[in-house]
Formats: structure tokens, C-alpha cells, sequence
């Protein structure tokens, strides 16, 4: 019982790192956009206010069932994925559920969010919101391609398709995957840059293009809800990397290794999270085939790089 | 109604990708664009209506506000006009200022075409740079004439008022600014295989057709055919001064962009040189009371060179205080919308703004 | 009197009833067939009794009749799938032509298959399987366009695998002198290393049926021409005893044992040759056909596409030839012939509730056919294989049997490629039928008859469950596994392990999904109740601008563009345009061989009766 | 306008009113030639994303909408539209002479003269054309109203309905616009 | 002035029309409306003058015409043509030129809907920048738009006595204003 009782306290102190720690990056990322403008740029925790602001939307609007449910699909794919995925390796108040983070079932997962995100996007009706929802599609078989080779050649080097193996393994050995399988991590970190949408591939809510693509019928709540998800979920994302080619992060379950370890793991995260900003910044738009092609091209070459190194 | 085989889909009035308030009703099949019309009239203000209320003078205040982004070339072109209609002479230092002025609006509405080029491509630095720095200039302009967007400085017979002290230097020390930053800009736009990707083989012009079409500007010069009224009619000191007109061959969006790469350039060089060559004297050469001022029966056409393009002014008099028409012709008129209706077709949904923003459309000089 | 007899008498009968009833009224015709086919799974699933058989003479030639585990695991799609499309088809049909033709067939096809199950010699075999064959045929040209074309097209397929069959089966009784199917796998006439050509010729008469590359060409014409509630059948079952054959061989064949001599080290090098050229034939099969469900404007061509596609993933699984990747191609099987029936009938009911299928035409059904949706809904996400339903459980373990069991690594990013563009059509379907703006034209539909929602809401309910519970299916699955040489298949309820000893526990994965979504849709929902107000859809941001009041903003044309002009080079290349090409050429001789096929049920069994019987006479010249 | 019921905030509703203050989305609606100084509002030298202000595709998102200047009769519809179809609460600023009096458009046949007739306006910023400063000190007010709670038109437009419709329907003469469910 | 008189002569010579030159560069034409398009016709395919640079129309409303010009210009020479001619104010129509120039067909949308004027056989849309309009075209002389606007829209106090500003203000703080300065009052 006490073991529950933990887990269940590990699992909303995981919900809430995961949120904080994703909104307050997306402050940080704003600040130091808007620096790199010359601007002053907002305030860090900008994102908590403009998320509080919609959250107190006297008004909100629906267009039926599956614009309602759009954010509650988000929110459960960030929300499971979060359960299985390893934030501090060791650690007992960050758990994560007992079957250690297959690969192939967060691949699936978090395909849920956004596909639940389209079918709200679609019922709006909104050629827009459609327009964005086939560009995010198509883009996302573009990036996974190489993402899948990469995770490919992590699985089948370590002969594992467990999160918490790949961890020990690389704690036990000491070396980081990103060091053990090179072409991996790059093919990974090429996807990264598809997964976190920002320019070069941001078109699915390129706003010069399609107003703001999948959301632009969503407000309110709809819109934070959203926000949240999507912040849950670039901490996923990052944690995942960190896990898988940094070495993840933790060092044990007492104060101050908590501490520490979560620290480890913001500086892994932040600077992980610097590659497709710094990019974005000075890259425009591509076009969407031009995104797909991108993403057939040298990375998912890497990716057969990596897997033929991994056989061999 | 049977649904047609094409999805509709409304780019503005209310849309960050178009320039200005106008819509542009896209066919669609895909992502691909099939017709493009252009709906004008969301700033029909009957200026051409209100002029003939006003007397002469009353006129420049709604001149300005023909085109938004670049003001100036309007109030020149009927300052012109007039004076042609009236035979009045003006002095030597009066067409240097002007050419300074002109230059100076070219350079700040070339700054935020970069803005618009760079911001519908998703690149959104260069942009949030060159809007920035084109403050400088509006500086300039609020110390020459009092006013960061709207001037009212040129008049028939000259300016209103003689540069400023001190103004010269100031202006010097910006363009030297202004020149170091352009470098800076076309770095991260120009050297970009991702922004050269986007705006290669996009929304051609083709050659052949363009003056027929009524193609104008650097939409124009991007075909590779020379054509300026700077150096065909030339006006104000153009004459007097020394500059290239670029041309590209291509008719893309990047050749239109790198046209207006180097004519922001030649501005700079141009503005130096005027600086330079401007001889002391009178700066305005007077008019009578403007409310008893009449201007002899006539009519007049000019023209002017602006960053969209050419701009002409058809100026009728009939004797009295007030014109008694004036129809502009801005560069966006031909440029905006047939010409637009017929290279927007086989784009991609993606390109529309790109292109949009290459054609130099503003909407309040096509329907005024 | 024995059961297996009964429950085809029962078929039979019905079939006639139906036929004879359908000139008073479609409805009664329907009722028998559904009361008959119902009789006939009740008496399936309580009556018979596991490796039960009968023997019997006919002509001089030794027949059986039994059941065994691995007919039936297949006997549940057919007969489970078969009562609930024929419930369904009652009211789809009611309105339509020429019913009793239709259901006769309808049932006759069930008896066929039926049959297929029960045999256990390759004569009955055979029999039934050019019964299910020849009544299907008569479906596919019941109605629609194009008739004769897709109608010969599937008649020349169907010969060629019959032929091929009825070849293999010659040699197997010219070698091994039986007809029993188990006698002869127990003399390894599936076995490669001495047979090559009797499991290649097998192989290829299944493989017409499970539509794999390339023999699929008929399929995605004749799936979308027959009437949707057989097409249920069609791709739910039928396409399932390819599935049936091929797993016997590839099974028998794979799990052989290999050890020894230096000879058989080549031939089991070979095999694996074999394995690794089905395998990609049934990846190839699975991009190309997604590649072009994707780019289809209408639904039910889309989901005949993505038949073909998920049974390429199926074809994958089996030619892994390991335990998890069996496993996971007969329970994709099993969920295959699930949400592929739920989503035709989903497709049937709009086209009888809308008039059509066309996505370009339709939209915005969602608020007219809730439970539609919901089906459809709950289906699309088992066949994009997002969990928590029962296909994610499928492809997991196929990826997992790929990577961990079968080292075909590329293999695994081709079927992955394959089912992420698979979300582009999943989407598509949804988003075509049922989301954006509503139509003027449908605003009079209504939701679908009961009779064709329970059907469709069962069907969804099973999917629901599935994901929860594999186990369900899994045990099934284990000893019909045993039956084709995996043993000790190991499984649990809800827990997923591959080789390497990592495991997937669904029920912590569906309580976290639970508590989640309870959480957060109460939130959403009961904050700011009053709040949130559901507007129509045309109540949409138009960039401020205003459509006219019929004007549909529906984005449905060229979906998918983008994607496809990025994956331009595939869809040039790609095997279906080739095979279209070549079967021009072959125009002329498809014309000549409709001189001897006249389209006529008789004449094409009279000479498959003919070819059998010469085959025969001859087969001692022709084989040894 | 300034009624003072500051003291009759909840906590919630300060919180509330706090977090809407500064985060204020507005409309990407250039609606007249006043446009042209929003993007020297939001660069360098201004930054009015310090304020918490950036831009907001569509109307679902936006709290404020910014009307630049005059008015076309043929955008006031769209306007209308657009800002019936932002949610609450809402805000408008209206921007430039123009929108106040009619400014140097008093006599013309296409544009009103007086923006409040048809939509409730929060905040006039005059000037022709405002300078960066003046927008900013505008949106300053509105913040300080926000924070008052006293920045609620979009209610009074809401029950003044009826009289707002009248003056609209006068100027748009071919009403065809959906009807909202408020 | 060599190159304006060359065409000057042949339009005169090919059409026998009235013209002069105005300026360098602006050769000025009179010409009967049923002639314009060849006239136009002739310069573009015949004189290389390819580009339409402006099409006007001014309210000649006190001798009941409208009065259309054709602003032409040649790339080679680069010489203005300005082609006038007059049409009946009553019932005005004038021959339709866009299939010479596609660019002339938003000019006689513009035409048709600001001054009435009708262009058989011109096709696009009815609307160019009003919408909904159903008063006499507004850009004619004769529509006062200054009491349409007081009629239709609301017009705030405080600006219908039309002071001037300063005036008002001197009146107030009693600050006197030299003559000098005052003459720019309004009347």
C-alpha cells in the first residue's frame, strides 16, 4: 500500500515537473528570442500567464464532440506517456510504471495526441485547420522515418525495447549512446527538429499560410489545454533523448540526489532543446514536400548508417 | 449547389499572410491553387472623391495616404503634376531635397518588404531587425518634416521647409548604419539555401508578357527588362546622379528579391550623393493663398518610380481652386490584381504570401 | 446426425430458402439468411467438438470432415463476422435489387468458408473453396460499374490460383498418394527441402485470396464493387482463408525441422531466402497499397486499399515463421477481420443513410450518425494501431517479432513507414465522412437502423476489449498455433513479451489512460460549464470574410497532396502501375479468355471439373 | 467608465483579471492605414511583447482587436464578424482620429464616422496616425482598466444588442451573417 | 521631339484624328469613340506602344460627357500616348477593350461601378470596391458625398460649426495672433 501510495505521489509530482518545467522552457525560448530580435521580450513565466488568461476565458466554443474532446486526447497521450517514461533513473519519487517504457508503445502514443488534435481540428470545419492537419500528417512521415531507424539501431545494438535498459546499459558502461551510436543520435536529432515544429518546420501553423493551421477554431480553455499538453510534452520529448543518448539523469532516491539529478537533467533537456531553436531562429520555412523530402534525405541516410553499425 | 471540385479558401481580409487589408479568394485543389481572385475595397475611402472637395492644397493630406507603406512618391507625383499644369519652376535644392526624401521612403519601405518577404517565408528575424532599425529613418523624417509616417513635406514649387541642422550628418551616419545592417540581413535572408529553395522558380513572371500585362517595378526589372521612370522620364536630380538599376533574369520571387536587394543599396548610394552634390539655395518656390489658389485648366499625367513600381498620377484642372479630377494609378493596380490572378494559379497555398509580398501589393493604393 | 453435416445442411438450406423467400421480400430473405447463419455459428461454437471428425467415401474417394484448433480460430472470424454482416446486411439490402440472388450467394459464400474449416482432406478442400470462389464472383458482379471488367479481372485471378492449387494437389496425391491434408504434412509435403514447387504453387493459390503482391490486382475493384455488407465478408473473412492457407504452409514449412545433414543446411538457407522474398512481398504489398488508400476520394475504396494493406502485414508475420510473429499475424487476423468489418459497415451505412461514398461529396456526418462515428472512430484507432486497442497490441507484436525474433530490421522501417502513412488515410476517412462542414444535401439523414448499429457497436466493443484483453484472442491463437508446429506458445491475459524479455503491461497502460481521461474530461467538461457553447460549423473564421451562406469550405479535394508529391518517385514506380500496364497489353487475351469464361458460374466450375478430372488421368505421366 | 469596484473583486476574479492584463492577444487585423505602425509597435524600439502583447491569427484566440483607423463600410461587416466571433472577454481599441470623429473621412460615402456606434469600443487612442508611444500608453489604459474589471463592453454590447444590430443593419444593407448562439 | 512626331504623323495619316504634342514625351489625341480601340489596336501591334499605363475618366458633367482617356506608353521609345475621347453622359458606354489588354478589364470594373459607365461583353465580377451599393455611382459629380455621408452615418458633435482651432483657442486665453499669421484662416 505504501508502495502505491508513493507511486501515485510520484506520478502527479511527475505531471507537475513535466508542465513547469515545459511552459517555463517556453519562456525561456520566447526571452531569448525575442533577445536575439533585440527586443526585450516577455517576462520568463509569460507562458503561465497566457495560459491562466485563457484558462479564465468567460467564454469558450465548441464545434461539437470532437472539437470538445481535442485538448482531453492531448492531455491523456501526455499524460500516459508520461507515466512510462523514465524522468530520474533510480529515483523513487519519479517513477515510472512498472513495465519500463517500451519504445514502440510511446512511438504509437504519441501519435494519439495528435491525431485526436486533427479530428478536433477537422471538425471545426475549418479548410485551414485541414489544410494544417495534412501538412502535420504528412510531415510526421517524414520525421519518424528517421526517428524509427534511429530507435531501431538503439534496440537492436542493445538487444533491448526497454527505456530502463538503455539507461542501465549506458550507466553500466559509461558510454552515452550518443557516443556509442553517433549516426543514431544525429538521425534522431535531424527528427527532433520535425518533432519540435519549429522553422524550419513549422508549417503546419505556418500563420502567413493558414492563419494558425489546426488550432485557429480553438480558444479558451480548448487553447490551454492544448498548450499545456504540448508543453507536457516537449519535456517527453526532450526526457526521451536524454534517456536514450545522454545517459538519462539520477543518481539515487535521497534529497539531495533528487536534486541534483533533476538538475542534471534540466541542463541535458535545456541544451538539448537549444538545437532546433538556434536552427529555427535563422532558418524560413519549407515547403511542405520540401520538409518531407528533407527528412528522406540525409537523416533517414544516417539512420541506415546507424542501424548497419548497430548490426555490425 | 453541387460542390465544386475545388475547396475554397479565403486569404484575408483578417489573415497574417496578406499584405494589408484585402482578400484574395483562392480555388484549391490540394494545396495547390487553381484561381486566385483579388476582392479589393476593404479601404475604399473615395479619396479621388474627397480631393475634388478640397482645394489644392487641402489635397496633400490625403495624398500621403494613398499607399501606407510609402507616402511620399504619392505627394511627389501630384507636387509634379502641378507644376507642370502651372509651368512653375522649381529650385535646384528643392529637387535634391526631394530625391532625398524619395530615396529615404524607398530605403524605409524596402526595409519593411524585407519584413514582409522574410516574415510570409517564416523567417521572422530579419524582419523583427529591419523593422527595427527602419526607425532610424522614420528619425529622419519626424526631424526633416515633423511627422514618422505621413509627411506632407513636398509641395508644388519645392519643399515645405529647408533641411534642419545638422540634419546632413545625422543623415550620413544612418545610411553608414543602415548599410552595415543591410549586410547583415541579406546574410541570414540571401545566404539561406532554405529561403533560396522557397523563392526559386516561384511566382515567375514570364518575360515576354510582362509589359503587355502591365507589369510594373521591380517585379519587372526581375524579368530582366530595364525599365525605371528614373532613368526613362527622369525627375526631381535623378538625372544629375549616378546609380545602377539592377536587373535579374528569371522573374521568380528571388529575382524580384535580389532587385530589391541592390536597389536598397542604390538608395543608400543615392541618398549619399545627394547629400553630396546639393548646391545652397531656395527650397521653395511660392504659392499664392492656398484657398485662392487656382491652377490653369489642363491636364497632366506623371509619373514616379516607387518601391512597388511605377506610380501615375492623371491630374485634370479645369480653372478653379479645386482639382477637377485625380486618378492614381498605383504600381499595385496592374501588379495586384490581373497580374497576381494569372501567376497565382499551379503555385502552392504555401508560396501565396511569399508571392504577395514580392509583388509589392498594397491594397489602399488599388482602390483608394 | 453429425454436426458438421448439419451445420452446412443449415447453410445450404438457408441459402435456398433465401433464395426462393427474397421473390416475396428482401427483409424475410435476409431474416433466413441471418437466422440460418446464426443457427449455423450457434451450433459452431456449442456443438462441435475440438478434433472431433468424420470419415466418409464419396465416389471412391476417402473424404474428412473435422475440426481442429486452427480451423477454429479462423471459424470465429467467419462465422462470428458472417452473423453479424448478415444481421447488417437486412437492412442495408432492404431497398435493393435482386436480393434473393444476392443473399443466397451471401450465405453460400459462409457455407463455403465453413467448409474450408472443416476440411481436412484437399478434395472437400478444394470443393468448398471454389464454392466460396464462384458465389463470391456472383456478388461481385451483382451491381455497381465497371462489372465486367472487375469481374474478369477476379474471375482470371481466382483461375489462376485455382489452377495452381488444384496442381499442387495433384502432385501432392502423385507423390504422397493422399488427400488428407494432414497425412500429407506429416510426409513433409510442405517441407521445402523436397518439395519446391507444391508450396509455391500454394502459396500462390492462397495468396489470390489474402491479395498479396503481386496477386492483389483484382482486389481493391472487386472489394469496392460488391455490395459493402458483403465486402464485410469479403475482406473481414474471406481474404482471411488466404490468410488460413498461407499460414498452414508457411508454418509447416518454417517450423520443419532442418537439422542435420549439409543438404538441408543449403535448402534451410534457401528457406530462408523464401521467407525473407515473402516477407517483403508482403511489405511492398502494405507501402504501396497505403500509398494508394491515401490518395483515394472515396471511402470504400480507401478501406479496400487498406485491406490490402493490413493483409500485407499479415503475409509479414507469417513469413517471420517465429513464434511472436505468427502469433502476431493470426491475431491481426482475427482484429483485421474486426475493424475492417466494423469500418465497412460504418462505410455501408453512410451510403445507404448519405446515397454515397464519395468523400468529396459527403461531410459532416458526425452530428447525423453519432454511433456511426463512434464505430468508425473506435475501428480507425485499432487499424492505425494506437493504443489502447486491440491493434496496437497486433502491430506491437509484430514490430517487436521483427526486431527482436527475425532480425529483419529494414523490413521493420518499411511496415513502419507503411503504418505511419497508414494515420494519413485513417484520417482521411474520418475527416471525409464525418468532420468539417455540413452539407446542404444531407441535412435530411438520419442515423443508421438498429439493426445495423448493433452489429457495428458489437464489432467496436470487441475492439475495445481486445486491447484490454488479448488474452482472449491468445488463446485461441496459441493452440491453433500448435496446430501449424509452434509449440508451447506462451501468453498472457494482458501482458505482452518478446524474446528479449521486455514486456508491455496493458493493464497498467489502460488504468493510467483511464484515470487521465476521467480526470481531464471532467475538467474540460465542468469547468466553465456554462462556458463553452457548441456552435454549427459554419461558424468558422473565414479570415473575417463571409462565405455565401451554401458555400462548403470543406477541405476534401487532392488531401494529401503535399505527401504525395514528396513521395512522387514511389507512386511512379510503384507495382500496381506496371501490372495495369501489363494487364492492357493483356487486354486481348482477357477478351479471349471471356469466350471461354462467359461470366457464367457453370461453365467456369464445368471447367475447373474438367482440368481436376484431366489432372488426374494424368498425373502420373505429367508429375513423375 | 471608471467606477471604482475594485474593492469588489474576488480573489479569483483579481487573479483572473491580473493574468488578462498581461497577456493580451490582439487581432491581426490591419483594418486601416494604421497597420503600418504595428510592426514598429511589436520590433526593437517599442517591443510591446514586454506588455505581454503578440499578435493572434485568428478571432478564437485574440482578447483584443485593434481597429487601425477608418473604417470602409465594406470592412465593418467583416470587422462585426470577426469580432463576434472573438470570445469573452474581449476588448477594443479603437486607433487613430478617424475612428473617434471620422477625422479627414468626415465627408466621405464609404466610411463611418464613429466606431462605438457599432461596436463597443474600450479605448480611443487619437492621433493621425498614433505614434508607437500613444499605441503602447493605449494599451496601457486598457491594462489598467482590465485590472479594474471595469473593461467589460463586450457584456454591454451583448445586452445592447438590439441597438447595435439597428445601427449596423443601417450602414451593411445586405445582412447576411450567421446568427450566433451568445 | 523626333520620336512623339513620328506617331503623332502616323496616327493622324492611318486615322485622321485631331492631336498635338503636349510635352516632351506626351503626344496628345482626340478621337471619335467608335475608333479608340483601333487607334489602340494599331499602336500596340503596329507602333510597339505594348503597355497600358492608365485608363481615366473625368465628369465633364457641365457639357454632359464623360470624358475617357487611354494612357499608353512604348518600352522602345518611350513615348506617352494619351488617347481622349468623349461619350454621352446619359446612357454612357463605351466599347470594351480588355481583350486587348487584360489589365483594362479592373479599370472598367472600376469605371462601370464608380461612374455607370457599361461595357458590353465586359466580364468579371459586378463588384470592384463598394459592395452593395445602390445610390447613383458615386464618383459622378453630381453625388454629393458629403450630405450622403451626413445622411447615412452618425456624425459625432463638436465638429459641424467647423471652427478654426486656433481661433478658438486665441478666443479663450485672449492671445492675440498678428495679421501675418492669420491669413491662412478659413473663410
Amino acid at each position: 500500500m505504501e508502495d502505491l501510495g508513493i507511486k501515485i505521489i510520484g506520478a502527479l509530482l511527475t505531471v507537475i515537473l513535466a508542465f513547469t518545467v515545459g511552459m517555463t522552457y517556453g519562456g525561456i525560448v520566447r526571452k531569448l528570442t525575442a533577445r536575439v530580435q533585440n527586443r526585450r521580450g516577455p517576462v520568463i513565466w509569460q507562458n503561465f500567464l497566457d495560459l491562466l488568461k485563457l484558462q479564465s476565458k468567460k467564454t469558450n466554443i465548441a464545434h461539437g464532440f470532437m472539437g470538445h474532446m481535442a485538448p482531453v486526447w492531448i492531455i491523456i497521450s501526455a499524460g500516459t506517456v508520461l507515466m512510462f517514461i523514465p524522468i530520474l533513473n533510480g529515483n523513487l519519487w519519479f517513477p515510472n510504471l512498472t513495465f519500463h517504457g517500451d519504445l514502440i508503445f510511446l512511438l504509437y502514443m504519441m501519435v494519439f495526441g495528435s491525431l485526436g488534435m486533427a479530428l478536433g481540428a477537422g471538425q471545426t470545419g475549418n479548410p485551414n485547420s485541414a489544410i494544417g492537419v495534412t501538412r502535420g500528417l504528412s510531415q510526421m512521415v517524414g520525421f519518424e522515418i528517421p526517428f524509427v531507424l534511429a530507435l531501431v539501431a538503439l534496440m537492436v545494438q542493445y538487444k533491448t525495447t526497454s527505456i530502463q535498459d538503455i539507461m542501465d546499459i549506458q550507466a553500466q558502461t559509461g558510454t552515452w549512446m550518443m557516443f556509442a551510436n553517433p549516426f543514431a543520435f544525429l538521425a534522431a536529432l535531424f527528427a527532433s527538429l520535425g518533432m519540435f515544429r519549429y522553422s524550419p518546420f513549422d508549417i503546419v501553423g505556418a500563420p502567413a499560410e493558414l492563419a494558425s493551421g489546426p488550432v485557429s477554431e480553438f480558444g479558451g480553455k480548448y487553447l490551454g489545454t492544448m498548450m499545456s499538453g504540448g508543453s507536457i510534452f516537449a519535456f517527453i520529448k526532450l526526457t526521451l533523448y536524454v534517456d536514450l543518448f545522454m545517459g538519462g539523469a539520477g543518481f539515487g532516491t535521497g534529497i539531495l540526489a533528487t536534486i541534483m539529478g533533476l538538475g542534471i537533467l534540466l541542463l541535458k533537456t535545456f541544451s538539448l532543446y537549444m538545437v532546433p531553436v538556434f536552427y529555427g531562429w535563422i532558418s524560413p520555412r519549407y515547403r511542405t514536400e520540401q520538409a518531407i523530402r528533407y527528412f528522406w534525405g540525409w537523416p533517414t541516410a544516417l539512420g541506415v548508417i546507424a542501424v548497419i553499425w548497430a548490426i555490425f | 449547389m453541387v460542390r465544386e471540385k475545388e475547396t475554397t479558401l479565403y486569404l484575408g481580409p483578417q489573415h497574417p499572410g496578406i499584405t494589408g487589408n484585402m482578400m484574395i479568394k483562392l480555388k484549391v485543389t490540394g494545396d495547390t491553387v487553381v484561381r486566385a481572385e483579388t476582392h479589393v475595397g476593404y479601404l475604399h475611402r473615395a479619396f479621388e472623391k474627397l480631393i475634388e472637395r478640397r482645394n489644392w492644397l487641402q489635397t496633400f493630406t490625403i495624398l500621403c495616404r494613398f499607399c501606407v507603406p510609402e507616402p511620399d512618391p504619392m505627394e511627389l507625383t501630384y507636387a509634379r503634376a502641378v507644376e507642370e499644369l502651372e509651368n512653375r519652376e522649381v529650385p535646384e535644392r528643392a529637387e535634391y531635397i526631394r530625391t532625398i526624401v524619395m530615396e529615404l521612403a524607398r530605403l524605409q519601405s524596402f526595409m519593411l518588404w524585407y519584413a514582409g518577404q522574410s516574415g510570409s517565408a517564416g523567417l521572422y528575424l530579419t524582419g523583427q531587425w529591419s523593422v527595427g532599425d527602419r526607425n532610424y529613418i522614420l528619425d529622419l523624417f519626424e526631424e526633416l518634416t515633423g511627422g514618422r509616417i505621413y509627411h506632407m513635406y513636398i509641395w508644388p514649387g519645392g519643399v515645405r521647409r529647408d533641411l534642419p541642422k545638422g540634419w546632413k550628418d545625422k543623415a550620413l551616419k544612418t545610411m553608414d548604419y543602415i548599410e552595415k545592417r543591410l549586410d547583415e540581413y541579406n546574410k541570414i535572408m540571401f545566404d539561406n539555401t532554405i529561403f533560396q529553395k522557397r523563392a526559386q522558380g516561384v511566382g515567375i513572371v514570364p518575360k515576354d508578357k510582362a509589359i503587355e500585362w502591365g507589369v510594373v517595378g521591380a517585379p519587372l526589372r526581375g524579368t530582366g527588362i530595364k525599365h525605371d521612370v528614373r532613368i526613362d522620364e527622369p525627375y526631381c536630380a535623378y538625372d544629375k546622379l549616378d546609380f545602377i538599376v539592377p536587373t535579374q533574369e528569371g522573374g521568380d520571387v528571388w529575382a524580384r528579391a535580389l532587385v530589391r536587394q541592390e536597389e536598397a543599396r542604390q538608395s543608400i548610394n543615392i541618398i549619399r550623393q545627394a547629400l553630396e552634390k546639393m548646391p545652397e539655395g531656395e527650397f521653395y518656390n511660392k504659392v499664392p493663398n492656398p484657398m485662392k489658389w487656382t491652377v490653369p485648366a489642363g491636364e497632366a499625367w506623371t509619373k514616379t518610380e516607387s518601391v512597388r513600381g511605377e506610380v501615375g498620377f492623371y491630374v485634370v484642372s479645369d480653372g478653379s481652386n479645386k482639382p477637377r479630377r485625380v486618378h492614381v494609378k498605383g504600381a499595385a493596380y496592374t501588379n495586384g490584381i490581373t497580374v497576381l490572378e494569372k501567376i497565382l494559379p499551379g503555385q502552392n497555398i504555401a508560396d501565396v504570401s511569399f508571392i504577395l509580398n514580392s509583388m509589392g501589393v498594397c491594397p489602399p493604393e488599388m482602390e483608394r | 446426425m453429425n454436426s458438421f453435416f448439419l451445420i452446412l445442411l443449415i447453410l445450404f438450406a438457408g441459402a435456398g430458402l433465401s433464395f426462393v423467400l427474397g421473390k416475396i421480400s428482401s427483409i424475410i430473405s435476409g431474416t433466413v439468411a441471418f437466422l440460418s447463419i446464426a443457427a449455423a455459428s450457434a451450433l459452431f461454437f456449442t456443438q462441435i467438438e475440438m478434433g472431433s471428425f468424420i470419415e466418409f467415401s464419396l465416389g471412391g474417394i476417402q473424404l474428412q470432415w473435422g475440426l481442429n484448433s486452427y480451423g477454429y480460430l479462423f471459424g470465429i472470424i467467419v462465422l462470428g463476422l458472417g452473423t453479424l454482416a448478415s444481421l447488417y446486411s437486412i437492412s442495408y439490402m432492404q431497398n435493393k435489387e435482386r436480393t434473393s440472388g444476392f443473399y443466397f450467394n451471401f450465405v453460400l459464400v459462409i457455407a463455403g468458408m465453413t467448409g474450408i474449416i472443416f476440411a481436412n482432406d484437399f478434395i472437400s478442400f478444394f470443393i468448398f473453396w471454389e464454392i466460396m470462389t464462384w458465389a463470391s464472383y456472383l456478388i461481385i458482379i451483382y451491381s455497381g460499374k465497371n462489372v465486367k471488367k472487375i469481374g474478369i479481372k477476379y474471375m482470371i485471378f481466382s483461375a489462376i490460383g485455382a489452377y495452381s492449387m488444384l496442381t499442387a494437389i495433384v502432385m501432392i496425391k502423385g507423390q504422397y498418394d493422399t488427400f488428407l491434408i494432414s497425412d500429407a504434412i506429416n510426409a513433409g509435403a510442405f517441407n521445402f527441402i523436397d518439395n519446391i514447387y507444391i508450396p509455391i504453387l500454394l502459396l500462390i493459390g492462397f495468396g489470390v485470396k489474402a491479395a498479396t503482391m503481386p496477386l492483389h490486382v483484382w482486389a481493391p475493384g472487386a472489394y469496392n464493387n460488391a455490395p459493402t455488407s458483403f465486402t464485410v465478408i469479403f475482406s473481414g473473412a474471406m481474404s482471411k482463408m488466404g490468410v488460413l492457407g498461407m499460414g498452414l504452409v508457411l508454418g509447416h514449412m518454417f517450423t520443419a525441422d532442418r537439422s542435420g545433414s549439409l543438404t538441408n543446411f543449403f535448402s534451410g538457407f534457401s528457406v530462408i531466402y523464401l521467407q525473407q522474398t515473402i516477407g517483403w512481398l508482403g511489405g511492398i504489398t502494405a507501402v504501396i497499397a497505403t500509398l494508394y488508400a491515401l490518395i483515394q476520394d472515396d471511402a470504400k475504396k480507401l478501406l479496400a486499399y487498406s485491406s490490402i494493406a493490413q493483409l500485407g502485414y499479415i503475409t509479414v508475420g507469417l513469413a517471420t515463421g517465429t513464434k511472436l510473429g505468427v502469433m502476431a499475424a493470426l491475431f491481426l487476423a482475427v482484429v483485421h477481420g474486426i475493424f475492417k468489418g466494423a469500418l465497412f459497415m460504418v462505410v455501408g451505412a453512410v451510403e445507404r443513410q448519405a446515397g454515397t461514398t464519395d468523400m468529396t461529396k459527403i461531410s459532416g456526418l458526425i452530428r447525423k450518425m453519432p454511433f456511426t462515428f463512434l464505430t468508425a472512430l473506435i475501428s480507425i484507432i485499432a487499424l492505425a494501431g494506437i493504443p489502447p486497442l486491440g491493434g496496437f497490441v497486433g502491430k506491437w507484436m509484430l514490430y517487436e517479432a521483427l526486431i527482436t525474433e527475425s532480425n529483419s530490421y529494414f523490413l521493420v522501417i518499411v511496415i513502419f513507414f507503411s503504418s505511419t502513412a497508414a494515420f494519413l488515410y485513417s484520417y482521411r476517412f474520418l475527416f471525409g465522412l464525418f468532420l468539417g462542414q455540413e452539407e446542404k444535401e444531407t441535412e435530411q439523414v438520419k442515423e443508421a437502423p438498429i439493426t445495423m448499429i448493433i452489429p457495428m457497436l458489437v464489432l467496436a466493443i470487441l475492439l475495445v476489449i481486445t486491447g484490454a484483453f488479448p488474452g482472449l484472442i491468445f488463446s485461441p491463437i496459441a493452440t491453433a498455433m500448435e496446430f501449424i508446429g509452434f509449440k508451447d506458445v506462451t501468453w498472457n491475459m494482458s501482458v505482452l513479451n518478446n524474446v528479449w524479455g521486455n514486456e508491455m503491461n496493458l493493464t497498467y497502460l489502460g488504468i493510467t489512460i483511464g484515470v487521465v481521461f476521467v480526470s481531464i474530461f471532467a475538467f474540460i467538461t465542468l469547468k466553465g460549464l456554462k462556458g463553452t457553447r457548441y456552435v454549427g460549423t459554419k461558424d468558422i473564421s473565414t479570415s473575417g470574410e463571409i462565405p455565401y451562406e451554401n458555400e462548403n469550405l470543406t477541405f476534401q479535394i487532392n488531401f494529401f497532396q503535399p505527401f504525395v508529391r514528396a513521395a512522387a518517385p514511389m507512386y511512379k514506380r510503384s507495382m500496381n502501375k506496371i501490372w495495369n500496364e501489363l494487364g492492357n497489353g493483356l487486354e486481348a487475351l482477357f477478351n479471349f479468355t471471356r469466350k471461354i469464361y462467359t461470366g457464367n458460374g457453370q461453365t467456369y466450375a464445368l471447367f475447373v471439373v474438367i482440368f481436376l478430372v484431366l489432372m488426374l488421368l494424368f498425373k502420373d505421366t505429367l508429375f513423375v | 467608465m471608471t467606477s471604482n469596484n475594485k474593492d469588489k473583486q474576488t480573489i479569483v476574479e483579481y487573479i483572473q483579471n491580473w493574468s488578462r492584463k498581461h497577456s493580451l492577444f490582439v487581432m491581426a487585423y490591419g483594418t486601416g492605414c494604421g497597420a503600418i505602425e504595428i510592426p514598429a509597435t511589436m520590433t526593437s524600439r517599442y517591443d510591446a511583447e514586454r506588455f505581454g502583447i503578440r499578435g493572434a491569427a485568428t478571432p478564437r484566440q485574440a482578447d483584443v482587436l485593434l481597429i487601425t483607423g477608418y473604417l470602409a463600410t465594406k470592412t465593418l461587416k467583416r470587422v462585426i464578424r470577426v469580432y463576434e466571433q472573438m470570445q469573452d472577454p474581449k476588448y477594443v481599441i479603437g486607433f487613430g482620429s478617424c475612428t473617434i470623429n471620422g477625422g479627414m473621412y468626415y465627408d466621405s460615402y464609404n466610411t463611418i464616422n464613429a466606431l462605438d456606434r457599432y461596436i463597443p469600443v474600450d479605448v480611443y487612442i487619437n492621433g493621425c496616425m498614433p505614434r508607437p508611444e500613444a499605441v503602447i500608453s493605449g494599451f496601457v489604459q486598457l491594462q489598467k482598466q482590465i485590472a479594474e474589471g471595469t473593461a467589460n463592453n463586450a457584456a454591454k454590447y451583448k445586452e445592447n444588442l438590439e441597438w447595435y444590430r439597428a445601427n449596423q443593419k443601417k450602414i451593411i444593407k445586405n445582412w447576411r451573417m450567421p446568427d450566433y448562439n451568445w | 521631339m523626333e520620336k512623339e512626331n513620328k506617331i503623332l504623323e502616323a496616327i493622324k495619316v492611318a486615322f485622321n484624328v485631331e492631336g498635338h504634342i503636349a510635352r516632351e514625351k506626351r503626344v496628345m489625341i482626340t478621337a471619335n469613340k467608335d475608333i479608340v480601340s483601333s487607334i489602340l489596336l494599331f499602336c500596340k501591334n503596329q507602333q510597339g506602344y505594348i503597355h497600358l499605363n492608365h485608363m481615366s475618366v473625368v465628369d465633364r458633367i457641365e457639357d454632359g460627357k464623360f470624358e475617357l482617356n487611354y494612357i499608353i506608353w512604348s518600352p522602345t521609345e518611350k513615348v506617352t500616348i494619351m488617347l481622349k475621347t468623349f461619350i454621352d453622359r446619359e446612357n454612357a458606354e463605351m466599347e470594351n477593350i480588355d481583350s486587348i489588354w487584360d489589365q483594362a478589364n479592373t479599370y472598367e470594373r472600376e469605371m462601370r461601378e464608380m461612374y455607370g459607365i457599361q461595357f458590353p461583353g465586359l466580364i468579371g465580377r459586378q463588384d470592384f470596391a463598394l459592395e452593395d451599393w445602390d445610390e447613383m455611382p458615386p464618383m459622378r459629380r453630381d453625388f454629393d458625398t458629403h450630405a450622403y455621408a451626413e445622411k447615412t452615418f452618425y456624425q459625432r458633435p463638436g465638429r459641424e460649426d467647423a471652427k478654426d482651432v486656433r481661433e478658438e483657442l486665441t478666443k479663450q486665453s485672449g492671445e492675440v495672433i498678428p495679421d501675418f499669421a492669420k491669413k491662412y484662416s478659413r473663410e
